[in-house]
């Protein structure tokens, strides 16, 4: 399988994909390295990193750091995972319409897409939470609304430039059913933009989640790498670890989603390597 | 709880066990050789910016704080929560409790110039704060008539002897207004409110949204020589950060109440420059607790309640959350307000009693060891009251019970509340001196309705309601002590509510400011005796 | 691209901004009025203690007693008037708060926008014009750890690094609470405070520009005319500036309008941590207050902010590229 | 002594091509005032001479030997800026393409100065027009004005042309410059260079795959095959009397553009009957302003005979391609009947089609597009009868026999279409469209994107299966002697009218449409007809 060589020649993309799979190791083994919950106050207050046997120190409850990190890449991934595939749904499904019928309803899909652009997507995903409380799935369902447009636009256009391709143009001539062509002829070509996507995508929902729950919209039961840095934020004098060490996880999981993102990109389509992947 | 004893960060521990902060009073300041000198703006902090300053039409702490400096009430209440004179120069109780005369000082001016007279006394009590404080509704109704003989006198006749009347006439209970401002208008939109017109120490002066309000001195107050202050500027810094800074670099003289966070204050307090006093809470004695919903099955047995408070560990709160700003609570009366019966005692913190106690009441542990679960309503007011959610959830899981915590915005918190639409949540109320004024509200059956700050969680219990109200209409001190003896042991058994921290805010004061703390109502007081030293 | 085609294409793209601006204050208004929980019963909460009597009270007086569409009907023509409603909760018109917090905001979108475009751009140019010499694989690798950095903990650690341990820049809000200065030294003092929030957000955005305008510029400089350039014997620095960049810009223009809605939801998150008094941190404030006549005024604006910004960037890109017909 | 001297230049291709070197040891020529043509299939290298002469050459192409002297210089041995310099000043490059060969942000005069003042000429205000004038484009004045994008690609050739000249270089090198445009445009830009040639003798480096062009223009020819130079002389030796075995196929390969004896066509009705059809596009227009509308097919009628190849000619834009797709029901016309056998296919729903879809099948154009590269080769044949109803084992059986027929072993079966040359992915869209048994076969340009030898094996191919399964064949084509060469009666189409249509033979010899008259006269090197193979 020559797509596996291409990916591996792109040194960025198996970093990323290297500390990506170490997240997840570290997401599942979470109960073994840290038993007990991550809420449990565990030691003293404001404990810097090393003392009393927390490896990254504890939180103003006395939290362990580590132990919040741990079960904190639970819910990064799979609200970064779940909010993709959701707004991959949406996307792919409006795109396609709007790119294969073409016509009234592609304007039509098209405005209702430039209309949710023009919105500042994060200021409607913060009332979209705060309304329906926060939760998980207020969280998901936020965050799938405000990152379809992008899926859409790409989507759109990959349809519209493989509808008058000539292969499709022959299936028709063949007698099949549009739903046919769609399914098996259109859908398998547009895929490979449509995986470099989702991996850039897990990538800023995850950002998006953590960016919610550090403004104290995260779920309060379940214990993310937005709400460490959020409660942090306000004694960052006394204890900088709080902030500091979440941020990096958050980062390093993003990093590493885009560098898998460009290598994808790579592999999947070479003739794009030298145009670089669009942001 | 780790095994290892942990000890406290070297310097919290000693600043909250060691010396009680020196408390210097006027006559404390005299007599340590600092006459008081005249002169200097006071900076103090404003937060949250209050949508007006007019207290009674709005009574929320910035708006309480700030409206005491330009406006007054008739009296005004030592730590001890006796009344002292304020605009009322004296004042005669009838032997049967129904009449009271105040005879109110002399040349008082308003702000604008215009005299201060009985009928202005009257006006505030029977129309401005009967229409506009709902919590003092009951209280003003029971007066039967309230006449002014001269235009220094006022004399009210009330329906049945109610030994806390006076407890009322704080500026933050009823406020002295205008007559000729607020006559005839609509209270709650009149502009005056903006800048209210007052008999106070100070006069408003300019208010520039989202940055400050500049009061100055007001040349013709009724006290000769005072206040000391040329003026006080109300500086509003939205930022939890950046207030705790200007506290700390003394661009901010003084902040109150929750202008800085728990966790900041043992920092401040071992800071050289500055005095940190939770003094001055008494009359308002704000008391944190756990409010179970009664209407779920799971709360009505009083058991499941008992054992819930066993499993709270009061001091790891006071000390870990609080920071030591407070006092481990003991009963549904503060210890810092009147007729509070020190053996009334909450059981004390014990897991195994708390779980035999829940097999008493038939809550088995399932196979995971959980006997129940609920969901817990945090109050989005701080980031304190998610700690103490968070530690709820904690402490009830080592006792078996699974709870999941619910945030919400201030909206949906307050109609939920009110619509008694939770399970359990959080609170903090004021008791305003007198558990009749304060504390009856959240435990008598007359009072459940579906409005914040009322028995919102159901509790009802007949004799509770028999005993409230002998306390109310006792005409003598014994008599109302005895009952209130009564209720607080048999709360204490029934365990309603789950107290927790009787609440201490702390305010923190430039070493050069003096007179600040002298009253009940503390920062509430209206600052004429204040001074800045060189 | 002559006068009288340009006028049409401004007064088409006008209409239909405006179209865009009604819908959006029609959605969030719904969207608003679908949340539990109503201002009555936030301010009969907060003002201590309440009765039925007072907060039909408060409904009567904030007019939510009326049926829905008659209240978006009576919000919609305020709007068109500019009377954005009045706070309750700030007793003060809608429209004088934002006016007073909006510059706040536009100063530090739009400082960080400029940091963000110059920046992106210039090093998306370099990094295009040597690609696969050090520097190029050096920009692109800081260009994508910016951009997978979370905003505000790039704001935290900024705080933590240049306020509180080398304490050379103030850490929060716009100006220094304690001093009231005047004309410059105010103006210095606000510089000073800009630059932290202004560096978090722009950073970001310029990590965003760098690798567009590496892309375009790599697939423009593959296209033809930039052969018959060099074959007319243009020098590479003429053919990089004048030939490549014009062109290569085209889609980095049409990248900012779209952005312009993120950059402003960015600053929420900025203004939080720095406390920088903008329309961010009103609409967060007015969220957790319930406040819905601030909510929607603030979403009235930030729609308007960027409606002309898009504005801006397609007349922009009409008078730079001329084959825009200017039919649609 | 030669204007140009290539000598035995080699360039190396980076590792993993197809082989060691792009060129290898090419000697070349060329004489002021003279034009030598390099002829070869692609991938021929025959414009890597080219690129090295101008220095233009991509990274990663090391010149391995050799030298190019130019007017007694190395020019591999010049410094880049030394070359700069001498790029279009003494020597001037034009390309194939075009359509983006042009800034399209710059306007067409402003990039011609550009190429004046790059070289210190600061006469561009007068030169300009001039230029434009010299290769007779209209109203040069307001066009120097004009963005590319308003004018056509014969007019951007002309105005590469211009750009080239303005410094009046000694060298021109022309790769390819007309392959991308239509016939009639085609022969005026050869005739234009030709006259410049001539008037300002400079020497001409011409590279083109069509030995029509070479037949049309050249004075020397270089015949190139897999990077070597394989035969060299005057155009009269080298076309008429081939030495190489590998030129002598070329040019066997050239069709011969004379017309075939065609059989009777046979009685009856005919297969296809187009009647008064109209297809008009709508172009831009949206919420507001009214797009612009152009008929693109409007009297088209013609019959078509069963056995019989109809061809339908003309430029690009004449509407050939749309009246192929309204029989085949990709495009619905407005009006105008298509009769099938007698039933009417015009505004058949999908359904109502596909009966007729076994009847009726297509070939296209561009073999990278034609095949879906996700499906193998077996599939893709297969899937037709599949759809209507065969089994998957008979279908599969059926594409193995059709491969076989189209000359491509079976083991293609099931191999994916990027493994496959263009030559051989027609063959396998031809098995496709056969896999139907076809009664009607629609070819819509198919062999116009391959090479000349490629291009007559496919037609060969087409030829023999028609007469094999008596197929009726509309031929799509631009290339009057591709046409010439299959087809029995021939129709010439001009903007979406069909102007001409008869026996090809009368057709090509005695047209009586003037515009058909042009068409013939365009067609590159018509005077010489190729050697039969010896």
């Amino acid at each position: 399988m020559n797509f596996a060589r291409r990916f591996c020649r792109h040194p960025g993309a198996v970093i990323g994909l290297v500390v990506l799979i170490l997240v997840i190791a570290m997401a599942l083994l979470a109960p073994i390295l840290f038993p007990g919950s991550p809420w449990d106050m565990a030691g003293a207050p404001f404990e810097p990193p090393g003392e009393d046997g927390m490896l990254l120190g504890t939180d103003s409850l006395g939290r362990d750091v580590a132990a919040g990190i741990a079960y904190g890449a639970r819910v990064s991934l799979l609200v970064g995972a779940v909010s993709t595939v959701v707004s991959l749904f949406i996307g792919v499904a409006l795109g396609a319409i709007a790119g294969y019928l073409g016509g009234l309803v592609d304007d039509l899909v098209m405005r209702f897409t430039e209309f949710f652009q023009t919105i500042p997507s994060f200021v409607l995903a913060i009332l979209l939470v705060a309304i329906f409380t926060p939760s998980i799935s207020s969280i998901i369902a936020a965050i799938a609304v405000v990152s379809w447009p992008p899926v859409a636009r790409v989507v759109r256009a990959e349809f519209m430039s493989l509808r008058s391709r000539e292969f499709v143009q022959a299936a028709q001539v063949l007698g099949k059913r549009p739903l046919g062509i769609v399914l098996t002829d259109i859908l398998p070509n547009a895929l490979s933009p449509i995986i470099v996507l989702a991996s850039l995508m897990t990538a800023s929902a995850i950002l998006l989640e953590s960016s919610l729950s550090f403004l104290g919209l995260g779920d309060p039961n379940l214990m993310s790498w937005g709400f460490l840095i959020g409660s942090g934020r306000s004694v960052i004098r006394l204890a900088w670890w709080m902030s500091v060490f979440p941020g990096l996880a958050i980062f390093a999981t993003v990093l590493a989603l885009n560098l898998v993102g460009e290598g994808l990109s790579d592999a999947l389509n070479p003739r794009l390597r030298k145009r670089g992947a669009k942001p | 709880m780790h095994p290892n004893p942990w000890l406290l960060t070297r310097r919290h521990l000693l600043a909250t066990a060691g010396a009680a902060p020196l408390l210097l009073s006027a006559s404390a300041a005299r007599a340590q050789g600092i006459t008081p000198r005249r002169g200097g703006v006071l900076n103090i902090i404003l937060n949250p910016e209050p949508p007006l300053l007019q207290i009674g039409v709005n009574n929320q702490t910035p708006t309480l704080i700030c409206g005491t400096k330009m406006t007054q009430g008739l009296l005004k209440f030592s730590p001890t929560l006796e009344p002292l004179p304020e605009l009322a120069k004296s004042w005669t109780i009838s032997p049967d409790g129904l009449g009271y005369v105040f005879s109110l000082q002399d040349n008082v001016k308003w702000h604008d110039g215009q005299p201060f007279t009985a009928d202005d006394v009257i006006f505030s009590v029977m129309t401005f704060n009967k229409e506009i404080a709902p919590r003092l509704r009951g209280v003003l109704a029971g007066i039967a008539e309230c006449t002014a003989p001269d235009p220094h006198t006022v004399r009210f006749v009330l329906k049945q002897a109610f030994q806390p009347f006076l407890l009322c006439f704080d500026a933050t209970a009823i406020p002295m207004v205008a007559k000729h401002v607020y006559d005839g208008t609509d209270f709650r939109t009149n502009p005056a409110n903006s800048h209210p017109i007052g008999t106070g120490p100070f006069r408003f002066v300019e208010w520039q949204r989202g940055n400050f309000v500049r009061m100055e001195r007001f040349p013709d107050y009724w006290k000769p020589g005072e206040p000391y202050l040329d003026g006080i500027l109300w500086r509003v810094i939205p930022d939890g950060q950046s207030r705790r800074l200007a506290v700390e670099t003394g661009q901010v003289q003084m902040s109150t109440a929750t202008d800085i966070e728990p966790f900041d204050v043992p920092a401040l307090r071992s800071a050289p420059n500055l005095d940190v006093t939770t003094k001055g809470w008494e009359y308002f004695s704000p008391l944190f607790w756990f409010e179970p919903n009664h209407r779920v099955p799971l709360f009505a047995d009083k058991r499941v309640r008992r054992a819930m408070s066993m499993a709270l560990d009061r001091n790891f709160i006071v000390q870990r959350l609080w920071f030591g700003l407070g006092k481990a609570a003991t009963g549904p009366v503060s210890s810092t307000t009147r007729f509070y019966d020190p053996n009334a005692k909450l059981p004390t913190l014990d897991l195994a009693a708390a779980t035999n106690l829940l097999d008493e009441a038939g809550l088995k542990p399932n196979a995971q060891g959980i006997r129940g679960s609920f969901k817990h309503l945090i109050p989005p007011y701080g980031e304190i009251w998610n700690r103490m959610g968070e530690y709820f959830r904690q402490a009830m899981a080592k006792i078996g019970f699974e709870v999941t915590l619910e945030s919400t915005d201030a909206g949906t918190w307050a109609s939920r509340v009110a619509n008694w639409d939770y399970e359990t949540t959080s609170n903090v109320l004021y008791q305003y001196g007198d558990p009749t004024l304060g504390v009856e509200r959240s435990y008598v059956t007359s009072n459940i309705q579906k409005i914040l700050f009322t028995n919102t969680s159901g509790y009802s219990n007949p004799k509770v309601d028999e005993l409230f109200a002998a306390a109310r209409l006792g005409a003598t001190v014994e008599a109302r002590q005895k009952a209130f003896n009564e209720v607080q042991e048999l709360l204490v058994e029934d365990m309603p509510l789950l107290w927790v921290v009787e609440v201490a805010y702390p305010t923190i004061t430039d070493k050069h400011l003096h007179n600040v703390i002298q009253l009940g109502t503390g920062d509430h007081a209206c600052f004429d005796d204040v001074f800045l030293s060189a | 691209m002559d006068i009288s085609s340009l006028l049409r294409f401004l007064l088409r793209r006008i209409i239909k901004s405006v179209l865009v601006v009604i819908a959006i204050v029609i959605c969030n208004f719904l969207l608003i009025h679908a949340a539990p929980g109503d201002p009555a019963t936030v301010m009969a909460g907060q003002s201590g203690s309440a009765d039925p009597q007072f907060m039909a009270q408060l409904r009567h007086q904030f007019g939510l007693d009326l049926p829905l569409y008659e209240q978006l009907w009576i919000y919609l023509k305020g709007v068109l008037t500019l009377d954005l409603g009045f706070s309750h909760r700030m007793q003060v018109s809608v429209a004088s708060l934002l006016l007073d917090r909006l510059p706040a905001t536009l100063l530090l979108t739009g400082t960080s926008f400029v940091i963000a475009i110059v920046g992106g751009v210039t090093l998306g140019a370099l990094a295009a014009r040597r690609v696969g010499h050090w520097s190029d694989s050096a920009i692109t690798v800081v260009a994508l750890a910016f951009y997978a950095t979370p905003l505000f903990w790039v704001g935290l650690m900024l705080v933590l690094l240049f306020s509180v341990k080398l304490e050379w820049l103030p850490s929060f809000g716009m100006s220094d609470p304690g001093s009231n200065l005047h004309g410059i030294a105010l103006a210095w003092d606000i510089c000073q405070h800009l630059v932290l929030p202004s560096l978090t957000l722009g950073l970001f955005y310029l990590a965003v520009y760098a690798r567009l305008t590496r892309a375009t510029m790599l697939e423009v400089l593959s296209q033809d005319f930039v052969k018959t350039a060099r074959a007319k014997g243009v020098p590479e620095s003429r053919v990089i500036s004048v030939h490549v960049l014009r062109n290569a810009l085209l889609p980095v223009i049409t990248f900012a309008g779209i952005q312009a809605g993120q950059l402003i939801g960015g600053s929420i998150l900025v203004e939080t941590v720095f406390a920088w008094p903008g329309i961010g941190r009103l609409a967060f404030e007015a969220l957790l207050a319930r406040d819905y006549q601030v909510l929607m005024g603030v979403f009235f604006c930030t729609s308007v902010v960027v409606v002309i910004f898009n504005l801006l960037t397609d007349l922009l890109y009409a008078v730079v590229d001329p084959r825009v017909e200017v039919s649609t | 002594m030669s204007l140009l001297s290539v000598e035995n230049l080699t360039i190396g291709l980076p590792s993993g091509g197809d082989r060691a070197n792009a060129i290898e040891n090419v000697t070349l020529q060329i004489n002021p005032g003279e034009i030598v043509c390099v002829v070869g299939e692609s991938g021929s290298g025959k414009s890597m001479t080219a690129n090295a002469t101008m220095g233009l050459l991509p990274p990663g192409l090391p010149v391995r030997s050799g030298r190019i002297m130019f007017e007694g210089i190395d020019l591999l041995t010049q410094s880049p800026e030394q070359l700069r310099r001498l790029r279009g000043a003494r020597l001037a490059m034009i390309f194939q393409e075009p359509m983006t060969a042009l800034n399209p942000l710059m306007r067409v005069g402003d990039q011609i100065s550009e190429a004046l003042r790059m070289h210190g000429d600061t006469s561009a205000a007068t030169r300009v027009p001039e230029l434009l004038a010299a290769v007779n484009l209209p109203d040069p004045k307001n066009l120097a004005r004009a963005y590319p994008f308003r004018l056509s690609g014969g007019q951007r050739q002309r105005v590469m042309i211009a750009m080239a000249l303005a410094l009046e270089p000694s060298l021109l090198i022309a790769d390819e410059p007309t392959t991308a445009l239509d016939v009639t445009t085609q022969m005026q830009i050869l005739r234009l260079i030709r006259e410049i040639q001539t008037r300002r003798h400079t020497g001409v480096l011409f590279i083109t795959h069509d030995f029509g062009v070479v037949a049309e223009i050249a004075d020397r020819v270089a015949v190139m095959q897999h990077g070597r130079i394989v035969e060299t002389g005057t155009a009269a030796e080298v076309l008429n009397n081939p030495q190489h075995p590998y030129t002598q196929a070329l040019i066997a390969a050239v069709p011969r553009g004379i017309a075939r004896a065609t059989g009777p066509t046979q009685p009856g009705e005919p297969v296809l009957r187009m009647k008064g059809v109209v297809k008009t596009y709508r172009r831009g227009g949206g919420l507001f302003a009214k797009g612009t509308s152009f008929q693109a097919v409007h009297d088209a009628d013609f019959v078509l005979h069963r056995g019989e190849t109809l061809g339908i000619v003309g430029e690009s834009g004449s509407g050939k391609s749309t009246l192929a797709r309204c029989v085949v029901g990709l495009v619905t016309p407005e009006r105008g009947e298509i009769k099938f056998n007698g039933s009417e296919l015009r505004a058949l729903s999908a359904t109502a089609w596909k009966p007729f879809r076994r009847h009726i099948q297509m070939v296209f154009q561009d073999p990278y597009a034609s095949l879906n590269p996700r499906r193998s080769v077996g599939d893709a044949i297969a899937e037709g009868p599949i759809l209507h109803g065969t089994s998957r084992a008979k279908a599969l059986d059926r594409a193995r026999d059709l491969l076989r027929l189209v000359q491509l072993d079976a083991g293609a079966m099931d191999r994916f279409p990027h493994e496959f040359s263009g030559g051989q992915r027609q063959r396998i869209g031809l098995a496709r469209a056969l896999a139907m048994e076809p009664e009607l076969l629609i070819a819509d340009e198919p062999v116009s994107a391959l090479d000349v030898s490629v291009q007559a094996q496919v037609l060969g191919l087409l030829a023999d299966i028609r007469k094999r399964l008596g197929l009726t064949m509309l031929f799509i084509t631009h290339d009057l002697r591709v046409a010439a060469e299959i087809c029995d009666r021939v129709a010439v189409m001009q903007r979406g009218a069909i102007v001409e249509q008869g026996e090809t033979g009368s057709v090509f010899n005695a047209p009586n449409h003037t515009y058909t008259q042009a068409l013939l006269d365009s067609i590159p090197g018509r005077h010489w007809t190729p050697p039969e193979s010896a």
